[in-house]
């Protein structure tokens, strides 16, 4: 049982930071509650921290701790002072000119506290092996990002994105569930393993394909996958700029990981060559990657509004990651990875995006109601290079680094995708993927072009850069990511083709059965206990 | 190590240049991109032209002898810097570093303001460009070669003329199209070689090529297809030319002179480089078909640019019409055909780069590129005059001059392929005396259409637009800055057109190495009947080899 | 780059340049090269490149036209020694340097060789003679005639493109390979397009200029794929390996071998370059309009020198051509034809440059034929003496337009020969007509007798009645040269200036005439160095006939000379034609006596009257009762008499509105109809291409509409038709 | 000792035999479908939260079945747990209604549809 508490180390370090946050923000004095940032702060490096010392689990990716949790901690921690001033500004501003404290009106301590929370939620779905805990994991991913959403912003659309997500995601929660529940049926037990090894020794039945789907749909809301991707747009856009960027990075890293644990319950022995999913399966899977990447990218075409843009690229780039979930380990000891590419990718995603949202929540503008409020269309970002040469250079570096433009991140991560998919022999879908980042290449340039090359006559109002310093922190350090990670991508390429490792027990266990060699069934049930 | 250099220098330009005040961007670009050019000239001092078709500047590891790369970037998939040029990639990069100092000078009236961005994205350009031909890394071949769009794209979006804007987008997107299907050809190739060698990736250019041999026939046509729409796009062949004419009349004198002289070659070297060593198969079979494409091109480029009133938009037109030639010298599988389209690549340059210049000149002072409303400059502007009719006869292909040397040995390379039953002077090949004689017809074509726009432009009445004020800094004719820019490329089109066999024995090597597969596969197959008239390829047998 | 140059030499000097000067040529390799004999092209480029830098520092004395004549003249010592010491049946191979090498392989075929090397026989003397000779004459010329415009900068332009013309003539001549040939023959191409278009500001001059160029250019085209079927034929571009491997295949075919029809498809591709370059049937409308440029070009390059490329070419693979009779009969025909046709559009000119144009390619059609019916001798002492005598002939006509302000029509001048100072140009134009008439004695008469003959004593397809259309012509050619005589030199004295002076420097001229009025304008006679020339060309032209007398027994000097050269060789197959098969070049055995059998000798008499008819019809119609230069009451007469004929003669046949209707129109709308193909079709793909993603967005944007309900509907349908899916699929 | 599957057995006399586990799939099905439709179909917020509170427990009751079915406990166990979360959900939903409530006076899914496009 120790051990398994080792597991949970940088879980545990969340949680204390949480308490902790949660106390802080009631606190009298502002400059304790200013503190609950840092204290936030603090958690995540001790996660981080804690994190590498992770040791191997026996669930379906055995070696995936160290780096997916790494990775979450890290995102997490570069998220943070983006994060900062997005909820009671205005009434600290007020407390601060004198009035009085009513520590009902300060909801700071629990935003942070809902924003640890969910990244703890992620980190279980990482050390999650049981069906259970995947599904305690999952929501505890999202409950804590539906209120974010509706406190995010006191404007009337942030409590339309709260309803339109709450309500969506509930639906989704209750269609993967029944998918569980379906899954657990099929196999009577709600170990991964377990499951594993009946679908290899039963075979999967109907029940068992069907709610294998179905739990996969329904995890797919996560990542915005297509069926599922509706409420994207409408919540990127209602949310805060940082709540969407916490959006696009924290559910859908924890999407990924539980489609894969599910996936690698079937594992990838299938096909003629032996590495593809079933064959239902690979088709669903295909299917549903070209749709998303075609619908993320051909709706954003015609976005004037640059969060909702930046809200279906997302969902184009899921669309892209899926590509590495249909490629599976692939049976190249390293470069045929698809896993392995997706999770860089998502590394890489995660970095690039955030500098575009960051850029974003930097600048403000009056709105008709003269209001202070983020500028959210291409509009307002003309002419960016004059007034702020440094935000306009930290867009310009994401955009093209989300288009894949070669000596930036975002290429190092497509051309994983492109080289597993194509080891895989999917070079259908791979010439899908190149002709959609052709389609993105589009919009990204849209806002190139809009931040650098276009001039903006000075009798339009020019957007002011907030007073929160922490954001321009963010975009720098997005910025610099895109440029500098590059030197490492092939360590962290390693590591996450390391990290995603089937559970080599299974593997052989795929390997035993395509010889049709019978384990004895008693064996795995005395285990169960 | 030096190519590193010669890569690092412009990249450190545009640093500097960054930094510096606005006022001296342009000396210090052109201080930097001088630099770039004595360090070329350098390395080509310490080029062993012994042997050209070897592998040089890049380090070997003593033990196997074989190439070691200067700095693996993603181990796992094999992909490295590594760095090497033989004698094609030598002069290719010493074409980008002549022009880059050109361009430099040429641009100092034509840009004002944003003056530090130029500079700064003319020299990451160039930097790109010697990448592209110093790369022996598959994939630091295509980083270097999408990078090379970002600096286009922001020239021609800043310092355009009127609609830039579409023009960049469309160049930007069309070429972006193109090189994302042909990535996806190159890493089946580098995949085929992984199935080889059990899981472990390469994408050095010598490995793939070893590789790419045990491909089938049927593959090879798929990577023949998905190579060619990157490469085609970027030469540009007949039905992807349409975002040539675009960006050349809406980007500034600079980046059309390097958009001309060598982004466009970057689409003939990658076809000479990777098309003809990878598939040879599916380049001898398909050879006719690129051939009759290229034909097209030139003569249908050609009778184009006749009808053109905007004198940028023939010149562009006339690029599309002189690289089919080019291409056509390269599907010859021959060594004469070979060393023509090499050095067709490097006179194109020189000569349509040097003719953009002419026609930058004429812009600053008349503002205008119409043919309608500008003639007879010769009585205003003699010494531009000597130089515009000096190059459009070097492009018309005059012997004596450049232009001659490369177009002759491509249609002698194409007549000659295919015509061994004839007699000994003929090669084995896809191609035939009736190609030839076709594309021969693009001779008169181009005297044609480059005749009509110098009768307009130099001779006949003058004729000045009714608006026009003698330009307060440049003078009617040519000041000693522009002549300084011109005067170099004149003389290299004199002593390349009078004594290029020095050049022709450097080309002899490398050219014989990348059409050795493709030329012994045409040869297995039938020899082309000459008076059966049609190029129709009857297979012997086919190339299946099973992996 | 350049520094690059001068490494890659220093390692590259083992590649020694291709044997030359194989063992194996037809006749005895000639002793150690002279290298000096490099000197004749390359004085001509040195005084080029001068011209050019006069012009760039703007020299406005006439030091640019001394030094061209300088170095031309040297240039014409060097050849003249040059052939008195070596002249004789030896071939020289002077090296120069490695122009153009490549090779891929060991094997004969396998290298692809071109130096800038010099191939002299006894041909190529004779050509440079002429050329070197007439060339530094006709620059003593312009040196007086370009003299106005002096002051603008086009005297300097003007000598640097002549002497590079004269560069360019010597390499054609010269060259030791096919590709030093072409290099030849573009390089005249491209001085006879600036020195046609030298009053640029003129646009009809503009326009004569690119069409010379053009036309030239589609002439050279046959050429270069000629030129590339030889090379993959003879394995090699270089005379003396071609002329070996036609040594050989001539020993095929006299032992009754069959040729391949690729070797006998050269000589068609070869001729349709000579036709191009020397203004035949096909191609002949540039030369007519090449009169635009200044009169000494149209004399030297429209008379003396250029237009003769395309009888040398053929003079020189003549054994080539042989392999092939029906080329020989083409030619022929073609030849005769567009001397009948130039004549009777020259008849009917009014402009005497035009007449003469004409009258050259009339001549020049002659030389063809001569060629044709295996006369090489007959062709080539046609070219020496039409050039000198065409020369003066032009050189007249530029006296009496420098003299009268650029007037030219025969209508407007009358009665020149009583005019004081216009003695010289009288007697030359006079010398100059009777040797185009071919009055007898006269070096024309000769050498178009020698052609005359000869298409009566070859057999060929219907050359008898080739001959009789040559004899008729012959008739005409003197009609028209008296013609312009009669009506330009004798007569009663009348004239009138022209209003357009040629050149740009219309604004002094314009002062000079207003202030004299119309009877007050006395022409300017000609100065010294314009009557120097005539004089030495009067000679010149007479002096002509003399080379037909030495050298008795193989029809004269020049005959002597093309025996040596590899024209002297032919072999004919046999299978061809006739049962005659005795190699008929050289002997021109009599096979019957009686004085009718034999050509040759009745035809100095029946060519002799016709000569005299045509004159005397000219006098007849031009002279008798003409009062005043405008009309000629006979010559209306009958010019109104047959009216269709007439005016279609002096509409040049509409042969340039033909060529227009076939192939310029066409083609432009041709050229409109591919801009639009590009703009609409191939650009209206791309954009479709770009266009179908936002198409389908625009689509698919309804499905957010933002309500809650719809989202739901959207994905409950989307799990539903998945799982429908998997359902049947398993 | 009373074997505990057998105690099981026995509580089912042979009269209700005639229940399976299918009878219980079919009404947890039901109960799931109901939900969706329901969740489409009304308008009231509150409602369409209910529904998908009734979608939770179908699953539960899908799970019960389960469990029985597998003789184990770990469905009963996931129930549990299911409860627990619909709670979570529906304390949250509730707080969510009520502060729409107090900004928009409607309960009206429809309202909320500014977002779009």
């Amino acid at each position: 049982m120790i051990e398994k508490l080792a597991q949970l180390h940088p879980e545990i370090a969340l949680f204390a930071a949480t308490c902790i946050v949660m106390v802080l923000g009631l606190a009298k004095s502002s400059f304790w509650r200013g503190m609950s940032v840092w204290v936030t702060g603090l958690g995540l490096v001790a996660a981080l921290v804690l994190s590498f010392f992770s040791p191997q689990t026996d669930g379906m990716l055995p070696n995936s701790l160290p780096y997916l949790k790494a990775m979450i901690a890290a995102i997490g921690l570069m998220i943070l002072p983006l994060m900062g001033g997005t909820v009671d500004r205005w009434y600290e501003r007020t407390v601060g000119r004198g009035a009085s404290f009513d520590p009902l009106r300060v909801t700071r301590g629990e935003f942070y506290a809902f924003y640890l929370l969910s990244l703890m939620g992620v980190m279980l779905c990482v050390t999650a092996d049981d069906l259970i805990w995947l599904f305690l994991a999952l929501e505890l991913t999202s409950l804590p990002t539906y209120i974010m959403v509706a406190m995010s912003t006191p404007r009337l659309r942030s409590q339309e994105a709260g309803v339109k997500y709450f309500f969506l995601g509930a639906l989704s929660a209750a269609t993967f569930l029944y998918g569980f529940a379906m899954l657990y049926g099929a196999t009577g037990t709600t170990q991964l393993q377990d499951i594993a090894i009946h679908f290899r020794t039963e075979g999967m039945g109907l029940i068992g394909t069907l709610g294998l789907v179905m739990a996969l749909i329904g995890v797919s809301f996560k990542i915005a996958a297509a069926p599922m991707h509706f409420y994207t747009p409408d919540v990127y856009q209602g949310a805060a700029s940082p709540v969407s960027a916490f959006l696009a990075f924290a559910p859908k890293a924890a999407g990924f990981v539980v489609m894969i644990q599910l996936l690698s319950t079937v594992g990838w022995g299938w096909g003629e060559h032996g590495i593809a999913l079933p064959e239902a399966l690979r088709i669903t899977l295909w299917v549903i990657a070209a749709i998303t990447m075609t619908f993320g990218n051909v709706l954003a075409l015609l976005q004037s509004n640059a969060k909702r843009m930046l809200a279906y690229s997302s969902i184009a780039h899921s669309g892209y990651m899926l590509v590495g979930l249909l490629v599976g380990p692939g049976q190249g000891p390293i470069a045929g990875n698809g896993l392995g590419a997706a999770m860089f990718y998502l590394l890489c995603y995660g970095v690039m995006n955030l500098g575009a949202f960051a850029v974003l929540a930097c600048l403000e503008k009056r709105d008709e109601h003269g209001e202070l409020v983020e500028i959210e269309t291409v509009e307002d970002l003309r002419g960016l290079h004059a007034a702020r040469p440094g935000l306009a250079w930290a867009m310009t570096l994401c955009a093209l680094s989300l288009l894949g433009m070669p000596p930036l991140l975002g290429f190092w991560g497509k051309l994983g995708l492109f080289t597993s998919g194509i080891s895989a022999g999917e070079i259908g879908l791979v010439v899908i993927m190149g002709l959609n980042s052709a389609v993105a290449a589009f919009y990204y340039l849209r806002l190139v072009r809009a931040v650098m090359l276009d001039t903006r006559d000075e009798d339009m109002d020019r957007p002011a850069l907030t007073d929160m310093f922490g954001r321009r922190v963010a975009a720098g350090l997005s910025a610099v990511g895109v440029l500098v990670v590059v030197i490492w991508a092939g360590q962290l390429q390693a590591a996450s083709d390391h990290a995603t490792e089937v559970n080599p027990r299974i593997r052989q266990f795929n390997e035993r059965v395509v010889e049709a060699e019978e384990t004895p069934v008693i064996e795995s049930i005395a285990r169960n206990d | 190590m030096t190519l590193l250099v010669l890569i690092l220098i412009p990249l450190a330009g545009a640093l500097v240049v960054g930094l510096s005040p606005e006022r001296q961007a342009k000396w210090i670009a052109l201080a930097w991109t001088s630099l770039a050019l004595g360090a070329a000239i350098f390395a080509a001092f310490m080029f062993d032209w012994a042997n050209p078709g070897v592998i040089q500047f890049s380090p070997k590891n003593h033990a196997s002898g074989d190439l070691t790369p200067l700095l693996p970037l993603v181990p796992s998939l094999g992909i490295s810097i590594s760095l090497g040029a033989d004698s094609v990639s030598m002069f290719l990069i010493l074409l980008t570093t002549l022009l880059g100092p050109l361009c430099v000078l040429g641009s100092f009236t034509a840009i004002t303001e944003r003056v530090k961005t130029f500079y700064v994205w003319l020299l990451i350009l160039q930097a790109a460009m010697t990448g592209v031909f110093a790369a022996r890394d598959l994939i630091l071949f295509y980083v270097c070669f999408e990078f090379t769009l970002a600096p286009m794209f922001v020239l021609i979006s800043l310092y355009g003329s009127t609609n830039r804007r579409y023009a960049a987008i469309k160049f930007f997107l069309y070429t972006f199209t193109g090189s994302m299907i042909a990535l996806a050809g190159l890493v089946y190739v580098a995949w085929v070689y992984s199935t080889i060698h059990n899981g472990a990736w390469s994408f050095d250019i010598a490995d793939m090529q070893h590789a790419a041999l045990t491909m089938s026939r049927t593959e090879q046509t798929w990577v023949l297809f998905a190579l060619l729409a990157g490469f085609a796009v970027k030469v540009p062949l007949f039905p992807v030319h349409t975002w040539l004419p675009l960006a050349h009349t809406e980007a500034p004198t600079a980046g059309s002179v390097l958009l001309a002289g060598v982004l466009l070659k970057l689409g003939t070297y990658g076809i000479f480089r990777f098309v003809l060593p990878f598939v040879p198969l599916a380049v001898a079979e398909y050879a006719s078909l690129i051939a009759i494409i290229s034909i097209i091109g030139i003569l249908y480029a050609g009778f184009i640019c006749w009808v053109q009133t905007d004198v940028k938009k023939l010149v562009a037109y006339s690029s599309v019409s002189h690289l089919g030639f080019c291409v056509l010298g390269l599907v010859a599988l021959n060594m004469v055909g070979g060393a023509g389209s090499v050095m067709y690549m490097i006179n194109h340059g020189l000569s349509t780069g040097a003719l953009f210049f002419c026609i930058g000149m004429m812009y600053e002072r008349y503002h205008t590129r119409s043919m309608n409303e500008v003639g007879g400059l010769a009585r205003r502007m003699p010494v531009w005059s000597f130089f515009m009719v000096f190059f459009t006869m070097a492009s018309v292909g005059l012997p004596g001059l450049n232009g001659f040397v490369g177009e002759f040995m491509a249609l002698l390379g194409t007549f000659q392929s295919g015509a061994r039953t004839i007699g000994a002077g003929g090669t084995h090949g896809p191609l035939g005396p009736w190609f030839a004689a076709v594309a021969a017809t693009g001779m008169i074509v181009a005297a044609m259409y480059l005749l009509y726009m110098v009768g307009r432009v130099v001779f006949g009445p003058l004729k000045e637009p009714d608006h026009h004020h003698a330009h307060e800094t440049l003078p009617a004719d040519l000041n000693a800055r522009e002549i300084t820019v011109l005067a170099p490329l004149a003389v290299l089109c004199v002593v390349l057109g009078v004594y290029p066999s020095p050049m022709l024995r450097a080309l002899e090597a490398p050219v014989a190495t990348t059409i050795a597969a493709a030329r012994e596969a045409s040869s297995r197959m039938a020899p082309v009947p000459m008076d059966s008239g049609h190029a129709e390829v009857a297979l012997i047998h086919d190339g299946e080899a099973s992996r | 780059m350049i520094s690059v140059m001068q490494t890659i030499p220093a390692t590259l000097a083992s590649h020694a340049p291709a044997a030359a000067g194989a063992a194996h040529a037809p006749t005895a390799p000639g002793d150690s090269s002279a290298i000096w004999l490099i000197l004749i092209p390359l004085l001509p480029l040195v005084s080029s490149i001068l011209c050019g830098i006069y012009r760039a520092w703007g020299v406005t004395s006439k030091l640019p036209g001394y030094t061209t004549v300088l170095a031309l003249a040297v240039s014409f010592i060097v050849t003249l020694t040059g052939y008195l010491s070596f002249g004789g049946a030896g071939v020289q191979i002077v090296h120069g340097f490695q122009w153009l090498n490549i090779s891929w392989g060991e094997a004969h075929g396998q290298s692809l060789t071109a130096n800038f090397s010099l191939y002299i026989d006894s041909l190529t003397w004779l050509w440079m003679l002429f050329v070197t000779g007439l060339a530094t004459l006709i620059a003593l010329y312009s040196t007086e005639y370009m003299s106005e415009d002096q002051k603008n900068g086009g005297y300097a332009r003007y000598f640097s493109f002549f002497s590079l013309f004269v560069f360019a003539m010597s390499c054609l001549v010269m060259g030791d390979n096919l590709l030093l040939l072409y290099l030849g023959w573009e390089g005249v191409g491209l001085c006879s397009y600036l020195l046609i278009g030298y009053y640029y500001t003129k646009p009809a001059a503009v326009a004569a200029a690119k069409k010379a160029f053009i036309v030239n250019r589609i002439g050279d085209l046959g050429l270069a794929l000629g030129m590339m079927l030889a090379f993959v034929e003879f394995g090699s571009l270089e005379f003396s390996e071609i002329f070996a491997r036609v040594a050989e295949i001539q020993a095929t075919v006299a032992a009754g071998g069959h040729v391949s029809w690729q070797i006998e498809a050269i000589p068609l591709l070869l001729m349709v370059g000579a036709f191009g370059k020397s203004a035949q049937l096909p191609l002949y409308v540039w030369l007519p309009d090449a009169m635009e440029g200044p009169t000494p070009v149209s004399a030297l390059i429209h008379a003396a020198t250029m237009v003769t490329a395309g009888v040398y070419l053929i003079a020189r693979f003549l054994p080539l051509f042989a392999l092939n009779p029906t080329s020989l009969a083409i030619v022929a025909w073609v030849g005769g034809l567009t001397a009948l046709l130039a004549a009777t559009i020259g008849m009917s000119q009014f402009d005497i440059k035009r007449v003469m144009a004409y009258s050259t390619v009339s001549q020049l059609g002659y030389m063809f034929l001569g060629l044709g019916v295996l006369t090489a001798t007959g062709a080539a002492y046609h070219v020496f003496t039409h050039a000198f005598f065409k020369a003066t002939l032009f050189l007249s006509c530029g006296a009496v337009m420098h003299g009268f302000a650029g007037q030219l029509d025969l209508r407007k001048l009358s009665g020149l020969r009583k005019l004081k100072g216009w003695g010289i140009v009288t007697l030359a134009m006079l010398v100059g007509c009777l040797c185009l008439a071919g009055f007898p004695f006269t070096s024309g008469f000769f050498s178009k007798d020698m052609i005359l003959a000869e298409a009566f004593v070859t057999q060929g397809p219907g050359y008898q009645a080739l001959g009789i259309l040559a004899l008729i012509t012959a008739g005409m050619t003197a009609y028209y040269s008296f013609r312009v005589f009669f009506r330009v030199f004798c007569g009663p004295v009348e004239f009138h200036p022209s209003d357009d002076h040629h050149g740009d420097s219309e604004e002094e001229h314009e002062a000079h005439e207003d202030a004299e009025g119309h009877h007050g304008f006395h022409p300017h006679a000609p100065g010294w160095a314009i009557n120097l020339v005539l004089m030495v060309l009067i000679v010149g032209s007479l002096a002509a006939a003399i080379p037909y007398f030495v050298d008795k027994e193989n029809h004269g000097w020049v005959g002597g000379l093309v025996h040596d050269s590899t024209a002297g060789h032919l072999v004919l197959p046999t299978v061809a034609h006739g049962a005659e098969d005795a190699a008929h070049g050289a002997e021109a055995v009599a096979h019957g006596e009686g004085f009718w059998s034999d050509p040759h000798k009745w035809m100095y008499y029946v060519s002799g009257t016709i000569g005299f008819i045509g004159i005397g019809l000219a006098w007849l119609i031009h002279m008798t009762r003409r009062t005043e230069a405008a009309t000629a009451p006979i010559a209306d007469g009958l010019k109104n008499a047959m009216r269709p004929v007439s005016t279609w003669c002096e509409r040049k046949w509409y042969v340039d509105e033909f060529y227009d209707i076939i192939f310029r129109y066409p083609l432009k709308i041709l050229s409109h109809l591919f801009y639009l193909l590009d703009q609409l079709l191939v650009d209206g793909l791309v954009n479709f291409a770009g266009a179908v993603p936002r198409m389908l967005g625009r689509s698919l944007r309804p499905s957010q509409n933002g309500l809650l309900q719809s989202y739901a509907v959207g994905m409950g349908g989307g799990v539903a038709v998945i799982l429908f899916i998997v359902w049947i699929l398993l | 000792m009373i074997d505990t599957a057998l105690f099981a057995q026995a509580a089912f006399p042979e009269l209700m035999g005639g229940i399976t586990l299918y009878h219980y799939l079919f009404v947890s099905a039901a109960m799931f479908g109901l939900g969706v439709i329901g969740f489409l179909a009304r308008r009231n917020l509150i409602i369409m939260f209910l529904c998908t509170e009734l979608m939770f427990q179908g699953a539960g009751i899908a799970l019960i079945a389960f469990s029985r079915y597998w003789m184990n406990a770990t469905g009963q166990v996931f129930v549990i747990f299911v409860l627990t979360i619909a709670a979570a959900e529906a304390a949250l939903a509730l707080g969510l209604v009520v502060y729409l409530f107090r900004r928009r006076h409607t309960l009206d899914a429809q309202a909320w549809a500014e977002l779009s496009g």
